[in-house]
């Protein structure tokens, strides 16, 4: 008897596709376990949290409550997938995967079913080019304007030339790590640098013979693409090889607390991209203090608040909450449709002032979207460790990205996208 | 009172031989098959197809490979992730090299050429036996995807590596590419699944068959009694990867649409059919299904009963999910150490006697 | 060079069966095991239609001998004739498919099949359909796996095994796993047919049915047969010819009633101190 | 001497302290399967279990803290102490022996004269379980693990060889503490199975299960006793790499990279871990030194494997086993 409940139970929650109800749905394909878990931890409690609070302070948005689901993928594609069928039917208005593998799967997915996708500094970075891809969304910055952002703080450390550098990529070698690779070189052409790359396969637990390359080789930077234990281990060894660490910069996805703690004192003076600030010095905390953890409404262990990823989980949430804001004002209605939303995306506008309304002030970078330009500005700041504080200070402001370099890169990938997909180009 | 087999005389060897010697279970084998092709494809949505039936179905195919090679000719296998990314980049180079010619053939094509690639990793098992014989499908699982990983060309250079499938149609329905629908996806992956199933079925009860099984029970003795042990082991690493392949194929051309080698064929999954046989039941087609419902549906029921059903936080639910599933492993294995399909066959027995058990 | 027969004796001693001319001739078999010699020097014939023991005490070589017949072992010195023919360096499954068949000491059969699977193993050298045909299972496949299934049941028949047919092996006691392997031999339809001791560690009962079935097989199919057996009263009774080995080396040879009175082959059973 | 000459020197050393790390690993393996037939499937998982209670405790974590949480509302994390590391090492220690009494009682017992296979099986659903129980338990997100072991370049390494030949070799101290413990360890294992009783009843089992039975040894208890050993081999290995990765759910994945050790080596021989390590260590980075540049790098996970497969190919039984004779 309670077996055959327990089916039914399961059956009918299998079968949970009922319609919407009046409310904004944002699934959260988050992972809090695998290999990933340590980054996807924090980074799916601020995505919550941010919700929350908007729930609780403000009553939702435009007087909608958000419901937000989260699905676990464990950065796996397929349980990805599983996760996107199953929230798709609660009428999800937008998906954030953090996770380009699973990115890659939506793309032609919620093409198809007309649902945007909002991948802010992973994904596909061609994406940025919205007269092919009508429903994805990564701005303010992706991984190529990474790489040339860190191009050119070297160049700014450097007088402005890296002739005769020798500049070392250290990369995980996935979809994802290969992303800067073709940038990397343009840029190497460009400004005449020798570029070195070296691989690191999953999970990465193991990089002696990588670091000593870098140690026979020596070059003068070395810049990090990677994810997961790949990073702490990096930074680890570097340290033990006692690689200035200064001239080490990782992307902004080896550039959080898990990254830099397991090397303990050795890490101190590591550098990371930023796309946006990190700490609890923002006026936001003192409200989600108030309106969420003393109510104890935080999500997960509640122990991440102020971290970078969950900086980021709640940058992600911000705008994705402001592209909801934007819709409803379009459409004069609370109740947006996933393709209204994605009008929302498109004519969306952040500003420093509004930023700073949000309680986030000089934290992330203003923008404005077109039809044609989902990317964003793709600027980012560059942060550094301090292991004695425990803290990432930002050290420069932000660094605008070489757009020459980088729009015929895009222009490409996104074509050659379009000509296989049959896709006729938008905004013309 | 149905289940007999009393009164159910065979007067010939052929039928003797048959795969469902019981007719009652005859006719509940072809009432499966008539709700398969003749009901699910009219109710089926996104989410049962792409989250339950299309996984379940492929992962069966590459089950009924593994377990040609593994569970009836005994050779031990870790290599079946590469095997799969084979059959997923022989079939996308097909596909866009050669985009007139019919999908299903560019999948049949595949898993040939993943038979060859099975054949040539298979030749060690001459003198590499037992566990150690790992090595060589693991040395090919690592070094396939490596590949697949390094050389540009099998991605047709994309700018990040990642293949994903154009859309192809058959008979004007798109069967890969984002807009098939879930019944066409379901209903490409049930015709390869029931056409292969049929011949597994064939190669295992004829002379090949025992062939392996042959060697899997004692090697030395079945050379003795006249088996060629080259033929029948490179055969078993041939067929068993035709079928990989194909699966392979189907899960990135028609499940997922696009994969990166690394993440979708890595060693978990060679790993997750090994489960999926040994828990579904070694040297049983039947087991290869049950294994794979097991290891696909498993999880989602569990997911959808936590988090759905009780409402726990998905991070407390996928951890308990974990014991729970391992818990579960065990105790099938307690109850019944040799797989599902062993603990279906007991269940049978009994119903044959029931309710006379004396 | 004690009791060795000339084959003008051997030919007189069972005149009145179907003896025919020699089928298989060892010449000179030295095999060894590192440094251990296992079988040194020996030579023998073996005759169409007859049955032809190899006895000695434990550790004499002849089992080793049985290998070195069906190709398992290579000797380093020696030949192998068959037919009239000096035999390559075969596999063992060439040999096999040569028309000869073995039962083993320790029962080897395959133990996760059935016994009527098990049976229809012997005759996978006499199969003919090709991987397309198995996998179709129309046509040649169908037919084939019939036609050889009648003339399994008949073996079946003959060793009166048909009600454990769809048993799995595993389950069998042991006297009647050692009539399965027989008749998985026996399906083979071979030339010679070799038995390693078939009838160890069966009650008297079995052994009785053991040696009917040895006789009859040598009868009614003409099968050559060669045996090794530790009952030598079982030996007497059943064979044509007896090889008699002890440390490796060749003692005696001849029919049962001669070898039995040879002074060395009653030094060897019971014991007396070897000399070399 | 030539740079590259010298840059392969510095590139062997490291290749054999990193074998030394595999090797580690492997060594739980062998002692399982040595002395029951099982190849532990979660071992890996074991190790990280091991490095997460360890953490634990030192930090004086709760452990279900996430579990107590969800079902009383509670907001509880830390008691508030920590705890001494060699404290915290012993009572890590004692989990382990719990989790080997409670493995067999719950699930070795039922499976007494079953197929190795099976028996592989049924370390497969614990290792799902053990990592399910470790998040559960200790929670998903990474730790740092900080038990005084030493990290970074051996400075007197570095400076003698730069006297020697003008180019330091780099060590990190830490492989130089792993080694020194390998080699305890071993010394410690091969003391305890020459001349205790335990140790001699292990032999037993391991040479002949039947055997050893029949004179009375307990199966049951030699299975407690060779995974407490295994689980405290397990906590080594958590140790060593839990200090170089932090201790979170890669930590498990090192069993990959002791796959090939055991392949080389053999499953049975403990030297054979030891060397397998060594040759695979050395190897692998040599190979990715040497030609890894000229094919795109990242050889090292199917380089690996392609050794142990070249090498077994000339010796079917592995470096230590036993020329196998085959009869029927």
């Amino acid at each position: 008897m309670n077996g055959r409940l327990t089916a039914a139970a399961a059956l009918a929650a299998l079968m949970a596709a009922g319609p919407a109800m009046a409310e904004l749905v944002i699934p959260n394909l988050s992972y809090r376990t695998g290999p990933y878990a340590p980054g996807g931890i924090p980074y799916a409690d601020g995505f919550n949290d941010f919700f929350t609070l908007l729930n609780e302070r403000d009553g939702g948005i435009g007087g909608e409550r958000v419901r937000v689901i989260e699905c676990e993928t464990a950065y796996n594609t397929e349980k990805g997938v599983e996760c996107y069928e199953a929230t798709k039917g609660e009428g999800s208005l937008v998906y954030n995967p953090l996770s380009t593998g699973i990115t890659y799967q939506l793309i032609p997915r919620a093409t198809a079913d007309g649902i945007p996708l909002y991948t802010p500094g992973y994904g596909r970075t061609s994406a940025a080019n919205g007269r092919v891809f009508e429903w994805v969304f990564n701005y303010p910055a992706n991984y190529w304007d990474a790489a040339s952002v860190a191009i050119r703080y070297l160049l700014d450390e450097n007088g402005g030339s890296l002739t005769g550098k020798k500049i070392a990529l250290v990369y995980h070698n996935s979809a994802y790590g290969k992303e800067p690779i073709r940038t990397l070189q343009e840029l190497a052409r460009k400004h005449g640098y020798e570029l070195l790359e070296i691989a690191v396969d999953h999970p990465g637990q193991e990089q002696k013979s990588q670091w000593l390359q870098i140690r026979q080789q020596r070059p003068d930077y070395v810049l990090m693409w990677g994810w997961g234990v790949m990073n702490a281990v990096a930074i680890q060894e570097a340290a033990n090889i006692r690689y200035p660490m200064e001239n080490f910069i990782g992307v902004w996805w080896s550039g959080s607390e898990n990254d830099v703690l397991p090397a303990g004192d050795g890490a101190n003076g590591y550098k990371s991209l930023a796309m946006h600030g990190t700490g609890m010095d923002y006026p936001v905390y003192a409200a989600l203090k108030q309106h969420v953890y003393d109510r104890g409404l935080a999500s997960g262990a509640g122990d991440q608040i102020g971290s970078v990823l969950y900086s980021r989980g709640m940058y992600a949430a911000l705008v994705i909450a402001e592209a909801v804001r934007k819709a409803q004002a379009i459409h004069g209605v609370a109740q947006v449709s996933p393709a209204q939303l994605r009008d929302g995306f498109e004519q969306l506008e952040i500003t420093e002032a509004r930023m700073a309304e949000l309680g986030l002030p000089d934290f992330g970078q203003a923008f404005a979207a077109t039809c044609e330009d989902h990317g964003g500005p793709g600027a980012g700041r560059i942060q550094q460790w301090d292991a004695a504080a425990k803290r990432w200070s930002l050290i420069t402001p932000f660094i605008a990205p070489d757009d020459e370099v980088l729009t015929p890169l895009i222009l490409e990938d996104s074509t050659a996208f379009a000509a296989e997909n049959n896709i006729t180009q938008r905004c013309q | 009172m149905l289940y007999r087999e009393a009164g159910d005389f065979k007067t010939t060897y052929a039928a003797d031989g048959q795969t469902f010697p019981i007719a009652f279970d005859r006719w509940r084998y072809y009432g499966v098959l008539a709700v398969a092709f003749g009901v699910v494809p009219f109710l089926i949505n996104d989410y049962w197809a792409n989250a339950v039936f299309v996984p379940f179905l492929i992962y069966a195919i590459a089950a009924i490979g593994l377990n040609i090679l593994t569970g009836y000719c005994g050779q031990v296998s870790l290599g079946t992730g590469g095997f799969m990314a084979v059959g997923a980049y022989a079939c996308y180079k097909l596909m866009t090299a050669f985009p007139e010619v019919s999908i299903l053939v560019h999948i049949v094509l595949a898993g040939g050429i993943t038979a060859g690639v099975g054949l040539l990793f298979g030749i060690p098992s001459l003198r590499i036996k037992g566990f150690y014989l790992a090595v060589a499908t693991l040395a090919a699982q690592f070094f396939l995807v490596w590949l697949f990983n390094k050389v540009p060309w099998f991605y047709n250079y994309s700018a990040s590596g990642q293949i994903s499938a154009p859309e192809r149609t058959f008979l004007g329905v798109a069967v890969t590419g984002a807009a098939t629908p879930a019944w066409a996806k379901y209903l490409v992956c049930l015709v390869f699944v029931v056409a292969l199933a049929w011949v597994a079925r064939n190669l295992t009860r004829g002379a090949l068959g025992r062939q392996w099984m042959a060697i899997r029970d004692m090697d030395i003795a079945a050379e003795i009694i006249g088996v060629n042990p080259l033929r029948a082991k490179l055969a078993a690493f041939a067929i068993s990867s035709f079928y990989v392949g194909i699966a392979g194929a189907l899960l990135f051309a028609v499940y997922l649409g696009a994969v990166e080698v690394g993440e979708a064929f890595g060693i978990n999954k060679a790993f997750l059919v090994l489960f999926m046989i040994i828990i579904g039941g070694l040297g049983s087609i039947f087991g290869s299904f049950a294994g794979a419902a097991f290891l696909v549906l498993l999880p989602v029921l569990l997911k959808n009963v936590l988090v759905g059903g009780l409402g726990w936080s998905t991070s407390l639910a996928a951890h308990i999910e974990l014991m729970i599933v391992g818990a579960l492993i065990v105790l099938f294995l307690i109850v019944e150490p040799h797989g599902l399909a062993q603990l279906w066959r007991l269940a049978k027995e009994k119903l044959r006697l029931w309710p006379f058990p004396h | 060079m004690t009791g060795q027969v000339q084959p003008a004796a051997a030919e007189a001693a069972g005149g009145d069966r179907r003896i025919g001319p020699v089928v298989m001739e060892m010449k000179n078999i030295t095999l060894r095991f590192g440094g251990v010699t296992a079988i040194r020097d020996i030579s023998f014939d073996i005759r169409e239609g007859e049955i032809r023991a190899i006895i000695g005490p434990n550790g004499a070589g002849k089992s080793s001998m049985l290998n070195v017949i069906s190709g398992f072992y290579r000797p380093q010195e020696g030949e192998v004739w068959f037919r009239g023919q000096r035999r390559p360096r075969l596999k063992p499954y060439q040999v096999a498919r040569q028309g000869i068949a073995r039962t083993f000491q320790n029962i080897a059969l395959f133990e996760g099949m059935s016994v009527l699977d098990n049976i229809m193993t012997g005759r996978l050298t006499l199969m003919r359909s090709t991987i397309l045909d198995q996998a179709l299972w129309w046509g040649r496949a169908e037919r084939e796996e019939v036609a050889h299934r009648e003339k399994v049941e008949k073996i079946i028949d003959f060793l009166e095994i048909q009600h454990v047919r769809k048993t799995p092996v595993g389950r069998l006691p042991y006297g009647l796993k050692k009539r399965v392997e027989l008749a998985r031999a026996l399906a083979a339809e071979p030339r010679i047919l070799l038995l390693d001791e078939p009838m160890a560690g069966m009650n008297v009962e079995e052994k009785e049915d053991m040696c009917r079935f040895v006789l009859d097989v040598n009868d009614e199919f003409g099968t050559t047969i060669v045996l090794i057996e530790h009952d030598m009263g079982v030996v007497m009774d059943l064979s044509d010819r007896v090889v008699v080995m002890d440390y490796g080396r060749k003692i005696a040879d001849g029919p049962p009633a001669e070898v039995r009175r040879d002074q060395a082959v009653i030094d060897a059973y019971l014991g007396v101190p070897h000399d070399g | 001497m030539s740079d590259q000459l010298l840059f392969a020197m510095e590139v062997t050393l490291n290749g054999l302290m990193a074998g030394v790390m595999y090797a580690l690993v492997a060594l739980g393996f062998v002692l399982i399967f040595k002395a029951s037939g099982i190849f532990n499937f979660a071992q890996g998982v074991m190790a990280l279990f091991a490095a997460l209670t360890l953490v634990g405790f030192q930090t004086g974590q709760v452990p279900f803290a996430h579990l107590i949480n969800a079902v009383f509302g509670t907001r509880i994390h830390h008691f508030g102490w920590s705890v001494p590391t060699l404290a915290a090492i012993v009572a890590t220690m004692a989990v382990m022996v719990l989790m080997a009494l409670l493995v067999e009682r719950l699930v070795l017992k039922h499976f007494v004269n079953q197929a190795p296979i099976i028996l592989f099986m049924a370390t497969i659903g614990l290792a799902y379980f053990l990592e399910g129980l470790g998040d559960v338990m200790w929670g998903a997100d990474i730790k740092r693990l900080d038990v005084g072991l030493p990290q970074g370049i051996s400075e007197t390494i570095d400076g003698t060889t730069f006297g020697w030949f003008g180019y330091g070799f780099f060590i990190d101290r830490l492989d130089i503490v792993a080694a020194l413990v390998a080699a305890a360890l071993v010394v410690s294992l091969t003391l305890f199975s020459q001349y205790t009783r335990q140790g001699r009843a292990l032999r037993a089992v391991a040479d002949d299960h039947q055997a050893a039975l029949s004179v009375g040894i307990s199966l049951r208890a030699i299975w407690v006793l060779v995974w407490s050993i295994a689980g405290f081999v397990a906590l080594v290995a958590g140790m060593m790499w839990g200090t170089k990765l932090g201790v979170q759910f890669s930590l498990s994945l090192i069993a990959l990279k002791a796959l090939p050790v055991l392949m080389l080596g053999g499953f049975t021989s403990i030297p054979g871990a030891i060397v397998g390590g060594l040759i695979v260590g050395v190897g692998e980075k040599l190979f990715e030194f040497a030609v890894g540049p000229m094919i795109g790098g990242a050889t090292e996970n199917w380089f690996a494997y392609m050794l142990a497969l070249v090498f077994l190919l000339f010796r079917p039984q592995g470096l230590f086993g036993e020329r196998i004779i085959e009869r029927v």
